[in-house]
């Protein structure tokens, strides 16, 4: 690699506290009864401007429309102030972040961070910032943890329509801890090990939630060409991943300019469009035709100097220029170093290229937009090329499906910040902090060890119910149960049972039907049971008031073993439990029934 | 306080702060603790002993708000006057304290009415600058003249006012306007104007265009629904807020919808008053006013108290408009004595009827006057109007519909 | 005045009319006019100047009332009590006034439960008969300690109750019984039984199907639409009388459905209270307490007048809880005197919030204790209820969630 | 005849003033936005007793269905107390009664007359009693007027399922006067005299109502075997029908009753259900197999000595049993005189006999019911039976699209008298009274010569004015038009208009253009052009805005003359007038024209 380069991340998970700033809970499904819209203009801000980021937004001018899910309130509709901090999940954030060594704010302020792409109903998500300076140690030294900042989660997005775009606010609210390290990771593989380190330290605190994207990475990084943010990495592999692929990008790049500079550089001036619907009325290409259909225009411009930086070998200017009219909501484009293609004759090329006066080393590009878009692109055409040839490379970005990063939007500036005047600073008890400081003396590898030794389960069960979320859990359900039995249920049994049903219990389920189960008085016997007539789709209701949950007692099994051997010897063990089974839908235990029966024949 | 004191809001500072260098902004002092931003636009908050300021890197001035003045707007020939006397709809974040306070800034409305610009002249004023829960009949005189003089001279006003108590307001300007030449607009925001989802934008916007109508009623324009798009013109003395926070806060208690808007597209209802050739606008109004909530725990002792120095009791009563018996002997001495008990119902909707119980007979007898179907609100404002006009035959106007106060008809609507 | 002193209620008497001789029954006599019912139906009142009795023809007697006592009705385990306060519910037109007024007799429910006699034992009693207008808090101890009581021999209690202040009567109880066994029902309704189109029978009917259910709150059960066949249970903290006339007049203010009946088939919402083991039952209530509506003309000395002799004052404040600032200082005062004020909205739906505005802000450090999304009937009750139990962290008690008069989230729902 | 019938008639006038006990106006259509339901229970009434047609309703046990068009309100759905009566048609109602010479109360009080057939939203009908005791002159001598009452009329039946029945309240609460005389009409032709005279009284007012059922007469009809009332007779034509179809019907009836009795009677006891579903399930009669298969059971009973009495001749009782069970929403029923028939075969017919063990004289009848709906039957028809057998033929009926009178439901009695108690007595005042004492001094012949004269409009046109219910409209315009106008543009101009366009044009719309026109300045020429332009689907406030209507002035008619003549001679002044309006769609004064056409030629 050419250039040194800077890696930061930043990584969010997902509380299960319930909701930040509402008292709903963070579970839910993305179906919603009914719908709401809203379209969102940017606000002046504190230093009288705009944020860059949130103009950019509003030039798009779209339209956002809201699923309501059952486990939203008139909060994620921005139609109540927010409610009083979850302090469960203030308390998590600040468990975590004495953790990773920071220094605890004890009176913190909430901000509204200006987010106008309809991921907040409210046009802003709130942040609080939480600790600063804290530092973990890794195995390519030490990495510096800028700030641990407590969040609500933004709205899942369900499809971009360009102008219109559909958002479920299920999601929205939930508490999110975002940890940023310093740019002291030094490559893909260091960036994988940071970030598998800042996940467990969050999931030991038993309070994540479990979920496909419940942690959540984003990449910063520098190769001296700007600060590009890379946004929604959900899975740890995928770190590296995008660094691989976005430093070959940016290398790419740099040759893209260099070239362009030789050739004698960028003229933006030269960059306007032309409409060339009339000509290409008739043309083969369906895009073209489609479009015209529509009503839409083909507009035709000149790219000074970039024959074959287009797409030509590595390089792909080409798919830069996509990527930016893709977030106008523009799929039309075409460039000359792709054609003849996409059913266009090599002689309207040549009639392209005249038309757009190219001298033999320009290229020219086509559009085919509306004329408002249009007019739109032709200046964010030509401003975006001359950023990527001047190597201004900073923006935001996003990993994509097909495993490469793309544009986003500019980088949000700090004017983008508000105070929140809703709520009163968050002050923090002494208490709360010496709390906070006391769980994050040990490590997240120690806890863990402590945890299997605390409970007597095995080092390897520990793991596993930590990494998988399922500590919280475990720890419920061992107040109640025995904890190797509680291990065993959530790490086998379950899984095992919800594999041969097809079906699945919530952890709030299991919860409940534990308590009922232990309520009345019954035993892990009559649990496993339970389970399957959970799975079976039966309310908790109706499994606790069934009689098939009430184990066999040594009187009932011994009435069943006499009346089976009346009708036929019981070869072994195996055959006896096979027979009790096919007569009664009541668990028992099988030990017990051996016991019995041997205590019979006798 | 070594320093502590030339810090002020904006100024660009470098502290130290346990130990740590930071360079920051200063955004204000609050009692111990000192407020600052840090780079990456978070704010923080660090108790005076703890943090020391270092040097002072950059004045304030460029971390202003910019105030533009809005003389006139647009090319057209209808010709509205837009009132601004505060409210949430005209507030903005003040850093200084941190809470959301009234801006004398309209610069915010510049972008929503671009469309519109040529139908209409705009000229915008600032009339005021008050919370509207902090409004009395000073001011609703205050504001009233304003009004009735740019009337005089445009075809429409439109008046910026906070929510709270924006159905009192609109239920003076009501009766005070005996003659209209052109609509009365009042509208707010439920949610201020320094959010990216503020109401504010699409109100006024809303409110400019029921202007263009041919329309001689006070009217409230908000949020018909919790999502943007659809607005309404609600009549003002039907007009309630019936919700603290939802954008859709304001209804027509079962009558009163003057018009709505649907995608910028105006309909209004058929029984609306046209504009008078004319304004006839009076400025009196008579403060010896209030209103009662009864309750079980009223006693007649309780009402004596608060009638004190009033003239026009409007009560708030149970149900079909029934108070307890235990009162009556009081009314009965009050009416005597010469002040006005008028009935309403703490239903809100629904007819107050005292002849289908004896209950209600008998606080006929009383000598109460029910008032139909009219909101207390308005039954406040208007025997205001009435005590500073009719004096001596209070009960007979306040039972007369003079502006649509009483909704002859009882209809189903959306919510009731 | 020739033999009118004789004539009584239901006797046939001979009379001359102005030349005419006619065959009457005589109904009542109304100051200086005697009313009476021709054969064919229909009444005449005549002065009685103009009027001659020629005879009595019939002594009164068929003419009355049969009244039924009902002990126990049904054959079915669970035991529900059925218990009258009077109220439109249990009233009948007196035809000595013409008026409507409670009944004694409670015959005319005996028809609409035939159908579910096998499910239950309802025994029926008469504890009151007083229009809900009328009801104090002597009336609600004396009547919660008769449902206590009903409740520790029973499984259910349903109270027949005016619908006027219903829902007072039902948050009171509500705080009353720390714990019961069983559901306590109020219910009532807004066309009284003596019409075909009463909503008591099927209200009265419902009620008893949702007696059946391990429910362990109190709440109102009524009518879900204008139309028959759907009622529904609601919270009784939560519910609220919202229309003077409607047979849907109660709605669940934003949250507190218990359950609904649609075509007599009983479903329950998920969040509802089961019923304890016991019951924890206090008829302590303290009456110094007051609601106070503010409003524009409200000043610093009529809250001070409405203040006086009470400890709490329940304000009914604008939006999301705001006073003028003008009330501030007398708020301060009398807090440190020792009152207490809870800040409830008049706007019914929503939460109030004093964090947002400066006003609010202004409120809080007055000493005022802001009641989330609490109804104002509703503070009412519990401000007596935590006077009498806990008059030394009152303010804490008030804003904890007790029966669920706080709706901790806010949903989108019918009306609002 | 063999007895002498007595006739009585009730005349019902809906009056155009507004509704009764509300503020809706009484025009409206049957559509409805939205519907409602109800159940009605009858009520222990003032007697302690419940009214007898009232109990038989709610044995039906149905439910109604309420579609609410716009011109109804709470107080139609009985969700609100009535408001105070319309006092404008009280005072109608005062001066139709001082026109028949009643008696006026002074004082009138509101009454609730139950009747829970659905056909009032509250299970009652709001009556008041105004006025007794007058009478008029016919040609057959002095017929008492028994009283005159002003009603709530009742809500429209759209459909009757039986168990299901539609009403639209749209008609709910139109002030009705019902006009009761004395049982002195002596036939049929009488009555009709009788009616035609009460209902022009009523005309006069100039306050009735116009629509196909505004005026609706019942008849009470005696032979001497009890009172009949027969609802619904909207044509006074049809009166005479109904005399004579039920005179004819009851002494038929005599004829069965004899015929029976000499048989030795009915013996009731013999009445009972058998259920012969079994027997008949394979049976070729669709009716019963359709019957079966929807769950239905087929019941026979033995009719003791009613063999040929059902049907034959002109013996018809059969049908008598028919019109019960249809009130109980049961169709199928057949009896012995029809068969074989309707796909029962002889021997099926036969084994009916003998299953009903019938003697010669007996007949036999079949049922196809629920058995709920049996139960109730197996009561009801014996008693009906009983009933006619003994002539006592008291009830009420209705006179059916099939020219015939048809059994409804019993008679009410007085007990269903309630007072209203939502109302205060109605306290008259001496102007109203003497007011209206003053109208009734002419006689409605009178009034209509009056009329002639004070107008200075034709007899003919005056009478067509009162007949036609168009005399308010008439009085209204001719307020602001001349009189003649207004008469000929009501009963000329506007029907030809109308015809022509095939749209209508409501009394309301007419008044409002009137008005619009007079407010412009306008006149007549005017009117004529915006009728027109009504026609064509314009609103008034279009129409007043057009220029159109504008009438052209003299110089803009000399104007067109001059152009016209430069381009062709006018031959003649038809010409003349043809071909200015082919240049201009605005009115002009033809008359005028040929003015100036023939100064311009001078």
């Amino acid at each position: 690699m050419p250039n040194p380069v800077m890696i930061g991340l930043e990584v969010h998970v997902q509380l299960n506290t319930g909701k930040l700033f509402c008292r709903c809970p963070v579970e839910g499904s993305d179906e919603g009864s009914f719908e709401l819209s809203r379209r969102l203009k940017p606000t002046v801000g504190e230093a009288g401007g705009v944020d860059r980021a949130a103009r950019y937004e509003e030039e798009r001018d779209r339209s956002f429309t809201y699923l309501c899910p059952e486990n939203t309130c008139l909060v994620e509709y921005d139609e109540e102030p927010p409610r009083s901090i979850n302090r469960e999940a203030l308390n998590v954030s600040l468990k975590v972040a004495a953790s990773l060594g920071c220094t605890i704010l004890p009176v913190i302020e909430c901000m509204r961070k200006i987010v106008i792409d309809g991921s907040n109903t409210s046009g802003f998500q709130r942040t609080s910032l939480v600790a600063v300076n804290g530092s973990i140690q890794t195995s390519r030294g030490r990495v510096g943890i800028t700030s641990v900042c407590l969040e609500e989660d933004s709205a899942r997005k369900l499809s971009d329509g360009g102008d219109q775009v559909h958002y479920s606010l299920g999601r929205l609210g939930i508490p999110l801890i975002e940890i940023t390290t310093d740019p002291d990771i030094v490559d893909q593989d260091h960036a994988v090990e940071v970030a598998r380190k800042i996940g467990l330290t969050a999931m030991t605190t038993g309070m994540t939630r479990r979920d496909s994207d419940s942690i959540r990475q984003d990449v910063n990084l520098s190769m001296g060409h700007g600060r590009v943010e890379i946004k929604g990495i959900s899975r740890i592999s995928q770190i590296k991943d995008a660094i691989e692929s976005e430093t070959e990008r940016q290398m790419m790049l740099e040759r893209v300019a260099s070239t362009v500079e030789k050739r004698g550089g960028l003229s933006s001036k030269g960059f306007h469009f032309v409409d060339v619907s009339e000509y290409l009325r008739e043309s083969g290409s369906t895009m073209i035709s489609g479009g015209i259909r529509e009503g839409k225009h083909v507009y035709l411009s000149r790219l000074n100097n970039m024959s074959g930086v287009l797409k030509s070998g590595d390089m792909r200017l080409g798919r830069e220029i996509a990527d930016l009219t893709k977030v106008f909501a523009v799929q039309g484009i075409m460039h000359s170093d792709e054609l003849p293609g996409y059913g266009l004759s090599g002689k309207e090329v040549r009639e392209l290229f005249k038309r757009a006066e190219c001298g033999d080393l320009d290229a020219f590009m086509i559009v085919i937009a509306s004329k408002a878009k249009a007019s739109l692109l032709e200046k964010e055409i030509p401003s975006r090329i001359e950023h990527i040839l001047a190597l201004r490379l900073d923006e935001t970005r996003y990993f994509s499906d097909q495993g490469r990063t793309a544009f986003l939007r500019p980088l949000p500036g700090a004017e983008r910040m508000y105070p929140e005047t809703d709520l009163e600073p968050f002050r923090l008890s002494k208490e709360e902090i010496s709390s906070a400081l006391d769980f994050g003396k040990l490590p997240a590898e120690d806890r863990i060890k402590k945890l299997a030794s605390d409970y007597n389960i095995s080092q390897q069960d520990a793991s596993t119910l930590v990494t998988e979320s399922k500590l919280g859990l475990f720890v419920s359900l061992s107040s109640v149960l025995n904890a190797r039995y509680s291990a065993r249920l959530i790490l086998q049994r379950l899984p095992e049972l919800e594999k041969k049903s097809g079906n699945k219990v919530s952890e709030e389920e299991l919860r409940r039907l534990v308590a009922a189960i232990k309520e009345r008085g019954l035993g892990e016997l009559s649990l496993d049971a339970s389970l399957d007539l959970l799975l079976k789709g039966l309310s908790i209701e109706e499994i606790t008031r069934s009689p098939d949950i009430e184990p066999l007692s040594k009187e009932e099994l011994a009435a069943i073993i006499n009346e089976i051997s009346r009708i036929q010897k019981q070869n072994n063990a195996g055959e006896m439990i096979a027979s009790v089974k096919k007569r009664t839908s009541r668990p028992f235990d099988p030990k017990k029934l051996i016991e019995i029966a041997e205590s019979i024949k006798k | 306080m070594d320093g502590k004191e030339f810090a002020e809001f904006g100024s660009r500072l470098r502290i130290e702060h346990e130990g740590q260098t930071l360079d920051v902004t200063f955004i204000k002092r609050d009692g111990e603790e000192l407020v600052f931003k840090l780079t990456s636009g978070y704010n923080v908050r660090f108790s005076l002993k703890t943090v020391k300021i270092l040097e002072e890197l950059e004045k304030s001035g460029s971390f202003r708000n910019k105030s533009i003045d809005i003389a006139t707007l647009g090319t057209g020939s209808r010709r509205i006057s837009l009132l601004s006397t505060g409210g949430t709809i005209a507030s903005k974040v003040d850093y200084a304290t941190g809470a959301v306070k009234p801006t004398e800034d309209l610069s915010f409305i510049l972008d929503s009415i671009k469309d519109i610009q040529d139908r209409m002249t705009l000229s915008a004023k600032i009339i005021d600058s008050i919370l509207s829960e902090n409004m009395q009949p000073e001011n609703w005189i205050r504001n009233a003249r304003l009004v009735s003089k740019a009337l005089d001279h445009e075809d429409a006003v439109v008046l910026l006012h906070g929510t709270d108590t924006m159905s009192y307001t609109a239920s003076a300007l009501s009766f005070m306007f005996e003659k209209q030449k052109g609509p009365i607009i009042l509208t707010g925001s439920q949610r201020s104007s320094d959010r990216p989802s503020s109401d504010a934008f699409e109100n006024i916007e809303a409110s400019i265009r029921f202007s263009l109508e041919d329309i001689g009623e006070v009217g409230i324009c908000m949020h018909s629904s919790i999502s943007d798009g659809r607005s309404t013109l609600i009549r003002g003395v039907r007009a309630r807020k019936m919700h603290t926070t939802r954008r859709d806060a304001f209804r027509a208690i079962e009558s009163g919808n003057i018009g709505t808007i649907s995608d910028r597209k105006v309909s209004l209802s058929n029984d609306i008053k046209r504009p008078d050739e004319e304004n006839a606008f009076s400025d009196k109004l008579d403060t010896a006013a209030g209103i009662y909530y009864f309750n079980p725990l009223s006693s007649a002792e309780d009402l004596e108290a608060f009638s004190r120095g009033k003239k026009a009791i409007v009560i708030m009563a149970t149900g079909l408009g029934h108070v307890s018996e235990r009162l009556l002997p009081k009314i009965r001495e009050l009416t005597d004595e010469g002040k006005h008990f008028v009935i309403t119902s703490q239903c809100l909707y629904g007819r107050v009827d005292l002849e289908v119980y004896a209950s209600g007979r008998k606080l006929l007898a009383a000598g109460a006057t029910p008032l139909e179907n009219m909101l207390p609100e308005t039954a406040l404002a208007k025997s205001m109007y009435v005590l500073a006009h009719y004096p001596d035959e209070f009960g007979r106007w306040m039972t007369t519909n003079l502006r649509g106060e009483i909704a002859e008809r009882s209809l189903i609507g959306g919510e009731f």
